[in-house]
């Protein structure tokens, strides 16, 4: 084996959460070396954050070691990461909104002398110089866009002059040329001698920046792999275990006139970003229409817009009801626009913060959407139950009973709870986004069917999907966004993962022909 | 209601007594009349178990409810001190005819005619006049010495409430300051509050800052005779020595000794005689004392001229509220109607002025003076 | 770096689920170790056996008919007004006026019966109900308006609401005071009872239970199965979830906290029109404060509520009891009640998480 | 008739156990624990000073020697810091160490507390056995309020701002020492970012409950000295049961009305102190319950600052953002 001495060593790390009932990591042993950059794959929920998590002292392993340069070291505390060298940024930010970057930056440090933030601010100025930032030091955290959030934790990393660097998704929200110069900075640090652990989903990224593949699945060390050796055909298939040709049977749309008519529409983010720019499209019932794009394209705003829970700056979108009359929805009650038959089923990073309430069982999430009903004043709790009861049967979710709370589920239960009762509410349009984000593979399956039920049932379909292949099998039209724009418009029966692909990076697809 | 205890057929010396206080030891006035409580009950021979004391009694259904649990206990007759108790007291006479009740300061038994329900009081007065007349030595030393001009004696004075109790009070005190010092003044305030230490020293601060040389009050606290402590300014306190936490500036103090009404009043229950629908305790009844005397601070002589009024007043020769002694915007007065029987409206029912004198606590136990007398200033009611 | 290689004892877990007998069980020990300790400290000042002091607890709540009745009007009353803090604080109100909403409905009724004694019984009592709902629950609204539109924390803005309801009350007391300078008011139409609650079958205190049980039935059901409870254990669950599902979040908690206000309004009403009969700046007594305590630690359950406000009455009375009977300060009873909700608070932790041995690593 | 230079001492000691019970707090908000406590522990530190300094003075008695000036202060200084940090301790066992709510455990810790000090100190009263129930701690009141030597000479300057006893000075030394420690101060922005946001404090190698504790304990103690200053100082030694009132709850209103700032507590707590006391200043005319809305000022004061600051919504104006939350670093 490798005669060097590695920077990390995590040897058979085993985590469990919830009394040993999730098995977050097992038997996991994984080694980095100085001078080289790890890409760490898996799919959600595989526990790459746990492990790393473990590395940075944020948790306690149950079992196993840890060595840094060739000496056991018991991490029980970020601090006691720090101090052997090991930085982290968060896959969420941990900085302090009300704090400036520099104080932000030198939080926790134990320099000698007063609190001098003058020379902090100095010495950060210098790092920025250096490595090709641009950060006002002074600036308050609240008022930074993502990006330059982003910096501050990357700074606050530099400034600690950790050799050991491990970044959790640091590019899911940055624009291409800020993910260059992330990149950039992280080849200097390769230089430097330094060993950084990059966790991301963009096997793109995984190729251009990582030495080295390691995988993880359900909690357990698959294998590593030499980035330049491997596809990433290979690193998937590992990923999820088996060899997966997706074969979704796809019914013909049934041809019916539009449902929706989105026009010019166009959202501004908070800081002032473009987000959607002149968006239009229409959607029929009996259809499916795939949306595809990087991820942070604009997707989520869309959907949202539709749905009532977006701000947006311009444009119309027309529901057509079914005796042609049509109804504007921009600026409309959200209620309103539900009882009209408008579901999304939105499955957002935080999967119980929005969607579902953790603290309450399956029926009483159930009644999220249905408790108005009615003209009593009490809630009608036998439906919600039966319906609870038939999404359990139905979608295979994994609980004790109706009346635990969904807090206590997995995350890909938790999910299908979610989806299950969207489409419960039996709509006329029903959109979804990443609905099968953190699904296996069966369970992905059950809701392909229950998509192309809906479809069959007239309803119109928008599917926000991430994996092409599914996208492309599964919808009957693609819209492709790129950078908010719309991209094109293309008929998935005849199109392939490359041309959507390239629509997705570039606007129209100019920057190549498609085949 | 009702209750199947042998309440009122219990007599003799087994009989149960019962007390409801205010609030328990730690407060100046409840202290008095705890401690009377057990001196009366040793004076009477009634064993320990047999007296029923009950603290911090709120002045509200809480009172009526443990009034009602004494009686269901046994007691024969139940006691309580405080002026809020009064109409849960007659609530529970009400119920408990079989049960004496006895309320001190209260003002109604004598319109309300029940046979088990009586008032208490003591012609108090009295003993302020007396402390007065110790403020007044006080005064005139400092005037012999050269510290304050005669015209610059001006007493203060805080008061709690504004009714008859205070008013009678504040002002037998003044008159007992005039009659030895004849330039005095008096300035008084209120706080609107039994005890509250802080508001009480802050008005005593105020007088102070006032400049008032002396200074009394009618409140619970400590907060008055600490903050003339700090100042060296003379006090003459109420209810009690307050020496140990002043010794340089406290003078005397006046206060109501309980326990000859509890003996009166418990030895009628026990031989089944009725008892006073007004009591009234005096200086000969050993109900009206003045505390031990501050030598160190009291001018000369006070002791014996304590003792010189203290005779003509109870020979009568002498009366606190002597119309001649005092003028009501600059008159002498000859016939007044006091509000004597409570009522919602104040009226005033009663002629209270004949002989030359005010008649305090004669038409009830509790006082009904409630004039406003020349020399005295009410700070609160000056813009 | 050596330091760093030893591993920790132990470190703390989050649980799962845990049965409900399990959860009844660590709630019993904490009491009965609370129990222990009270007794002990008991037993330390007063020199008396702790079963003697448990005895005379529980005979100074049960000795006679009357004081088992005094006991079940306690019980009632901090009942009722910790209920009617619960919907607030299922809501994550954290609202801390209860002793300023009971008080200005106490004011309100008794302004109704000191003004207008010479109207029909039934017609006073009524509007003497109405004042009382109608203050409380703008003393509700008031914080819960600024906290919807400007997020004013509502901890302290209801704090301070409490003073302003003694003040008012202490300016009534004075202007309607007998006689004229006392400060007190005394019982209100003692001769007429007009706005006093008729006794039922001789027991003056059974109208205020039995209101107080039909609340306790009425807001369970309304917490659990109303649209509107639902919509309160949404808000306070997730605002997000709340906003996202359509429910007016402002709207609820504005409404929300006038119910809680109107809530503690009623039982104001109940206390003076139901039992004391006047009114004075003392009449809520702290239980304003209590009831949050209670609410809490009964989970905002009406049902386990009645077990929580039940341990308290009694020790609350029964530590009386034995502060009379052996010349204890009456605010022996104070640190009881905070030494049981020490345990009774600190306990959850053991429901919610628990201590995990770590295994050594293994040595190679 | 009004007269500031004697107005205004007034104003300056009422505003000592606000000033210190708001720093404390402040303190202690700052690491993200909301301590409704503030009240019992005041009472705790008050009663435990009177309980040291009571036996110290019947041992006097009984021995018959005079004070010692530094025994006077340092003993009854002692007792109360440790009778708070006791207080404060059990706070933060049950809020940080078992992640109780910290609303329930500070309303329970300021009934236990205030029950605390009325029992002790009724307890004590009754040893003492004096005519007028209360224990009287003169000589040690006498220690505390040495006045600095030239407060006599310099007349309506000496009498404004010279004239206090020791304590008053150290309040307002330790309201602008953390002050500054929390502007000013590596600990102060590890503290601050502790109370906005633990998760990113820990995670930036700050020991989150270590911080908790001390600040909290630290704050509890300097709590506790305004209690002691109550008792020592403004009461001249005299216990007197329920006499410090709820200036405890006051003291949390003033750590909202200084957006979290001991040194403008400095100059607000003398504000509240002058409101505090104000209305025995005003004259009623012939409506004495008019005072009673007099009374009202300081409440009134408070929510309409309240209110105007929330309409402002600065974020640095804000709470605490993770003010009144318990912190697990498993949870997610
Ligand atoms: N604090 C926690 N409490 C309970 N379960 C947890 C906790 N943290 C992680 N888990 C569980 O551990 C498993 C691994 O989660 P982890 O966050 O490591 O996944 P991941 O590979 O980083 O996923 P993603 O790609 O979505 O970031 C999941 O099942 C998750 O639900
Ligand atoms: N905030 C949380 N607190 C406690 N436990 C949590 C939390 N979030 C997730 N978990 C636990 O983590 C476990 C796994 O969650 P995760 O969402 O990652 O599952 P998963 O491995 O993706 O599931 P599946 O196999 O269904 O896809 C669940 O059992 C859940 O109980
Ligand atoms: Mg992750
Ligand atoms: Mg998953």
């Amino acid at each position: 084996m490798d005669q060097r001495v590695p920077a990390v060593s995590m040897r058979n790390i085993t985590k469990t959460f919830n009394s040993g009932a999730v098995v977050a990591n097992k038997d996991v042993s994984i080694n980095i070396y100085r001078g080289e950059i790890l890409a760490l794959l898996g799919e959600n929920g595989s526990g790459k954050t746990t492990l790393m998590n473990m590395l940075s002292g944020i948790y306690f392993p149950d079992e196993g070691q840890i060595f840094v340069d060739g000496k056991e070291v018991v991490i029980r505390s970020p601090k006691d990461a720090l101090d052997l060298g090991i930085g982290m940024i968060h896959q969420h930010f941990k900085l302090v909104d009300v704090l400036t970057a520099t104080e932000n930056i030198i939080l926790g440090l134990k320099e000698k002398g007063k609190l001098d933030l003058k020379a902090a601010a100095k010495k950060i100025k210098d790092i920025c110089d250096q490595y090709g930032f641009d950060l006002d030091p002074m600036q308050k955290v609240y008022n930074m866009s993502v990006s330059q959030k982003q910096t501050v934790e990357i700074i606050k990393v530099l400034y600690r002059n950790a050799d050991i660097l491990i970044l959790d998704e640091p590019t899911a929200v940055l624009t291409p040329q800020e993910t260059q110069s992330l990149f950039n900075v992280l080849r200097n640090m390769k230089a430097d001698g330094k060993a950084v652990i990059i966790i991301t989903h963009k096997l793109n990224e995984v190729r251009e920046i990582s030495d080295f593949v390691d995988v993880l699945r359900h909690g357990e060390f698959i294998g590593s792999l030499t980035t330049s050796e491997s596809t990433p055909q290979e690193w998937t298939d590992m990923m999820v275990g088996r060899k997966v040709t997706l074969n979704i049977e796809r019914p013909d749309p049934l041809g019916l006139p539009p449902r929706l008519k989105v026009k010019d529409l166009t959202v501004r983010s908070e800081e002032g970003l473009i987000k959607l720019d002149h968006v239009s499209f229409d959607v029929s019932g009996g259809e499916v229409l795939g949306i595809a794009g990087i991820s942070g394209s604009g997707q989520k705003e869309l959907l949202e817009a539709i749905a009532g829970l977006q701000v947006t700056e311009e444009g119309s979108v027309i529901y057509v009801e079914d005796d042609g009359t049509e109804e504007e929805l921009l600026n409309q009650d959200p209620n309103k626009i539900r009882r009209m038959g408008i579901t999304l089923s939105f499955v957002p990073e935080d999967r119980l913060g929005m969607g579902l309430v953790g603290n309450m069982d399956l029926a009483d999430n159930m009644m999220l959407r249905t408790f108005r009903k009615g003209k009593s004043p009490f809630t009608d709790r036998k439906n919600p139950h039966k319906r609870a009861e038939l999404i359990v049967k139905e979608l295979e979710v994994v609980t004790p009973s109706i009346e635990t709370s969904v807090r206590r589920l997995s995350g890909g239960n938790v999910q299908k709870v979610l989806v299950g009762r969207e489409i419960a509410e039996a709509p006329k349009v029903l959109m979804t986004a990443y609905a099968v984000r953190g699904l296996d593979i069966n369970s992905s399956y059950t809701i392909y069917d229950l998509i192309n039920q809906q479809k069959q049932k007239g309803v119109a379909v928008i599917y926000v999907g991430e994996d092409l292949d599914v996208l492309i099998e599964l919808s009957d039209r693609i819209l492709v966004l790129c950078e908010g724009e719309l991209s094109g418009i293309l008929d998935a029966r005849k199109t392939d993962k490359n041309e959507v692909g390239l629509y997705m990076t570039s606007l129209h697809g100019e920057g190549g022909e498609a085949s | 209601g009702g209750s199947d205890s042998s309440g009122g057929d219990s007599e003799g010396s087994d009989m149960k007594v019962g007390f409801i206080f205010l609030h328990d030891e730690n407060s100046t006035y409840d202290l008095n009349f705890i401690n009377a409580a057990k001196a009366a009950g040793k004076e009477l021979g009634i064993p320990e178990e047999n007296i029923i004391l009950k603290t911090n009694v709120p002045e509200g259904q809480e009172c009526y409810e443990t009034a009602a649990d004494l009686a269901d206990s046994g007691c024969g007759i139940i006691f309580a001190d405080s002026f809020g108790h009064e109409d849960y007291m007659i609530q529970a006479a009400q119920e408990f005819p079989d049960v004496q009740f006895c309320h001190a300061t209260g003002t109604k038994a004598h319109t309300e005619k029940l046979d088990n329900y009586h008032n208490a009081f003591a012609s108090i007065y009295e003993g302020r006049f007396l402390a007065g007349v110790a403020a007044g030595m006080k005064l005139n030393e400092m005037i012999e010495k050269g510290e304050i001009k005669k015209e610059e004696a001006k007493i203060g004075y805080i008061g709690a409430y504004t009714y008859a109790e205070v008013v009678s009070g504040y002002t037998s005190f003044f008159l007992g300051a005039r009659h030895e010092c004849p330039s005095a003044t008096m300035e008084v305030t209120f706080t609107g509050s039994w005890y509250d230490e802080t508001a009480e020293k802050e008005a005593a601060n105020k007088l102070m800052d006032n400049k008032c040389v002396l200074i009394s009050q009618h409140a619970d606290s400590m907060g008055a005779p600490t903050a003339c402590e700090s100042r060296g300014v003379p006090d003459v306190s109420y209810n009690g020595s307050t020496k140990d936490a002043a010794p340089n500036t406290y003078i005397i103090s006046s206060r109501i000794d309980w326990t000859p009404y509890f003996v009166y009043a418990i030895k009628a229950a026990q031989a089944g005689e009725a008892i006073d629908v007004d009591w009234t305790g005096t200086l000969q009844t050993k109900s009206v004392l003045l505390t031990e005397l501050n030598e160190d601070v009291a001018a000369k002589g006070t002791q014996d001229e304590i003792d010189k009024i203290t005779k003509e007043l109870e020979d009568g020769s002498l009366h606190v509220f002597d119309t001649s002694a005092f003028t009501v915007e600059g008159k002498n007065l000859d016939s007044y109607k006091a509000d004597v029987d409570t009522d919602a409206d104040y009226t005033p029912d009663t002629e209270v002025i004949s002989d030359g004198y005010f008649h305090e606590s004669e038409y009830r136990a509790a006082p009904y003076f409630d004039l406003r007398i020349d020399g005295i200033k009410l700070l609160d009611e000056a813009y | 770096m050596n330091k760093k290689t030893k591993t920790p004892f132990f470190h703390i877990v989050k649980r799962g689920e845990i049965p409900r007998w399990e959860s009844i069980m660590i709630h019993a020990i904490a009491l009965i170790l609370a129990l222990i300790l009270c007794a002990i400290l008991t037993t330390l000042l007063t020199g008396q056996n702790p079963i003697d002091v448990y005895a005379t607890m529980f005979e100074g709540n049960f000795g006679t008919e009357r004081k088992t009745w005094i006991l079940l009007h306690l019980l009632a009353v901090l009942l009722g007004i910790s209920l009617a803090l619960t919907p607030a604080f299922k809501m994550r109100f954290w609202n801390i006026g209860g002793e300023g909403q009971v008080l200005i409905g106490c004011m309100a009724s008794g302004a109704v019966m000191h003004n207008w004694p010479q109207l029909p019984n039934a017609l006073l009592l009524l509007l003497m109900l109405i004042a009382a709902l109608a203050a409380g629950a703008l003393w509700g609204f008031l914080p819960a308006i600024c906290k919807a539109k400007w997020g004013t924390n509502e901890t302290l803005f209801t704090l301070m609401m409490n003073y302003v309801a003694i003040q008012i009350t202490a300016y009534y007391t004075i202007r309607w005071e007998v006689p004229k300078g006392s400060g007190k008011i005394g019982i209100i139409n003692q001769a007429s009872h007009k706005g006093w609650l008729p006794s039922i079958a001789g027991q003056q205190y059974l109208p205020t239970i039995l209101v107080v049980a039909l609340l306790t039935v009425l807001l369970y059901f309304y917490l659990k199965y109303s649209k509107q409870g639902y919509e309160i254990a949404v808000v306070g669950e997730s605002e997000r979830t709340a906003r996202y599902v359509g429910i007016k979040v402002e709207h609820v908690i504005v409404r929300t906290m006038s119910l809680t206000g109107a809530l503690c309004g009623l039982m104001g009403f109940l206390l003076v029109s139901g039992s004391a009969h006047t009114i004075t700046t003392t009449l809520s007594d702290g239980r304003g404060f209590t009831g949050v305590m209670v609410a809490w630690m009964g989970k905002f359950n009406p049902i386990i509520m009645i077990f929580t406000s039940f341990l308290i009455s009694f020790m609350g009375n029964g530590a009386q009891e034995v502060a009379s009977r052996f010349h204890l300060n009456h605010s022996f009873s104070d640190i009881l009640t905070g030494i049981i909700i020490f345990f009774l608070i600190g306990c959850e932790f053991f429901v919610s998480y628990k201590l995990s041995h770590n295994k050594k690593g293994k040595e190679e | 008739m009004f007269d500031i230079v004697s107005f205004f001492p007034r104003a300056v000691v009422q505003s000592v156990p606000l000033l210190c019970g708001s720093t404390g707090e402040t303190i202690t908000e700052k690491s993200g624990n909301l301590n409704l406590g503030i009240p019992g522990i005041m009472y705790v530190g008050a009663i435990s000073g009177v309980i040291g300094s009571f036996f110290y003075e019947q041992s006097l008695k009984a021995s018959g020697s005079t004070i010692n000036t530094f025994l006077g202060i340092a003993i009854p200084m002692v007792c109360s810091i440790l009778g708070s940090l006791l207080m404060g301790l059990i706070y933060c066992f049950l809020t940080v160490s078992l992640r109780a709510n910290q609303n329930v455990t500070g309303l329970a810790l300021t009934t236990f507390g205030v029950g605390f000090g009325n029992f002790f100190g009724g307890s004590l009263i009754k040893l003492t056995g004096s005519e007028v129930p209360s224990i009287a701690l003169t000589q040690t009141h006498g220690c505390f309020v040495h006045k600095l030597p030239l407060a006599a000479k310099t007349g309506w300057f000496g009498k404004m701002f010279l004239n206090y006893g020791f304590l008053v000075y150290l309040a307002i030394i330790i309201a602008l020492i953390a002050a500054y420690v929390l502007r000013h101060t590596r600990l102060g922005l590890n503290l601050r970012s502790v109370g906005e946001d633990p998760a990113t404090a820990d995670a930036a190698g700050i020991n989150v409950n270590r911080y908790k504790y001390f600040a909290t304990c630290i704050g509890s103690v300097i709590a506790g000295l305004g209690g002691l200053f109550y008792i020592m100082d403004y009461a001249s030694g005299v216990w007197s049961n329920d006499g410090f009132g709820d200036r405890g709850w006051l003291a949390i209103a003033l750590v909202i009305f200084t957006i979290w700032r001991p040194n403008v507590g400095v100059l607000a707590s003398i504000l509240f102190g002058a409101l505090y006391i104000l209305y025995l200043f005003i004259p009623t005319g012939a409506n004495a319950a008019i005072k009673e809305f007099y009374k009202m000022i300081p409440y009134v004061v408070t929510l309409l600052v309240l209110v105007t600051v929330s309409m402002r919504k600065r974020r640095e104006n804000q709470p605490p953002a993770s003010l009144g939350n318990s912190y697990f670093r498993e949870e997610r």
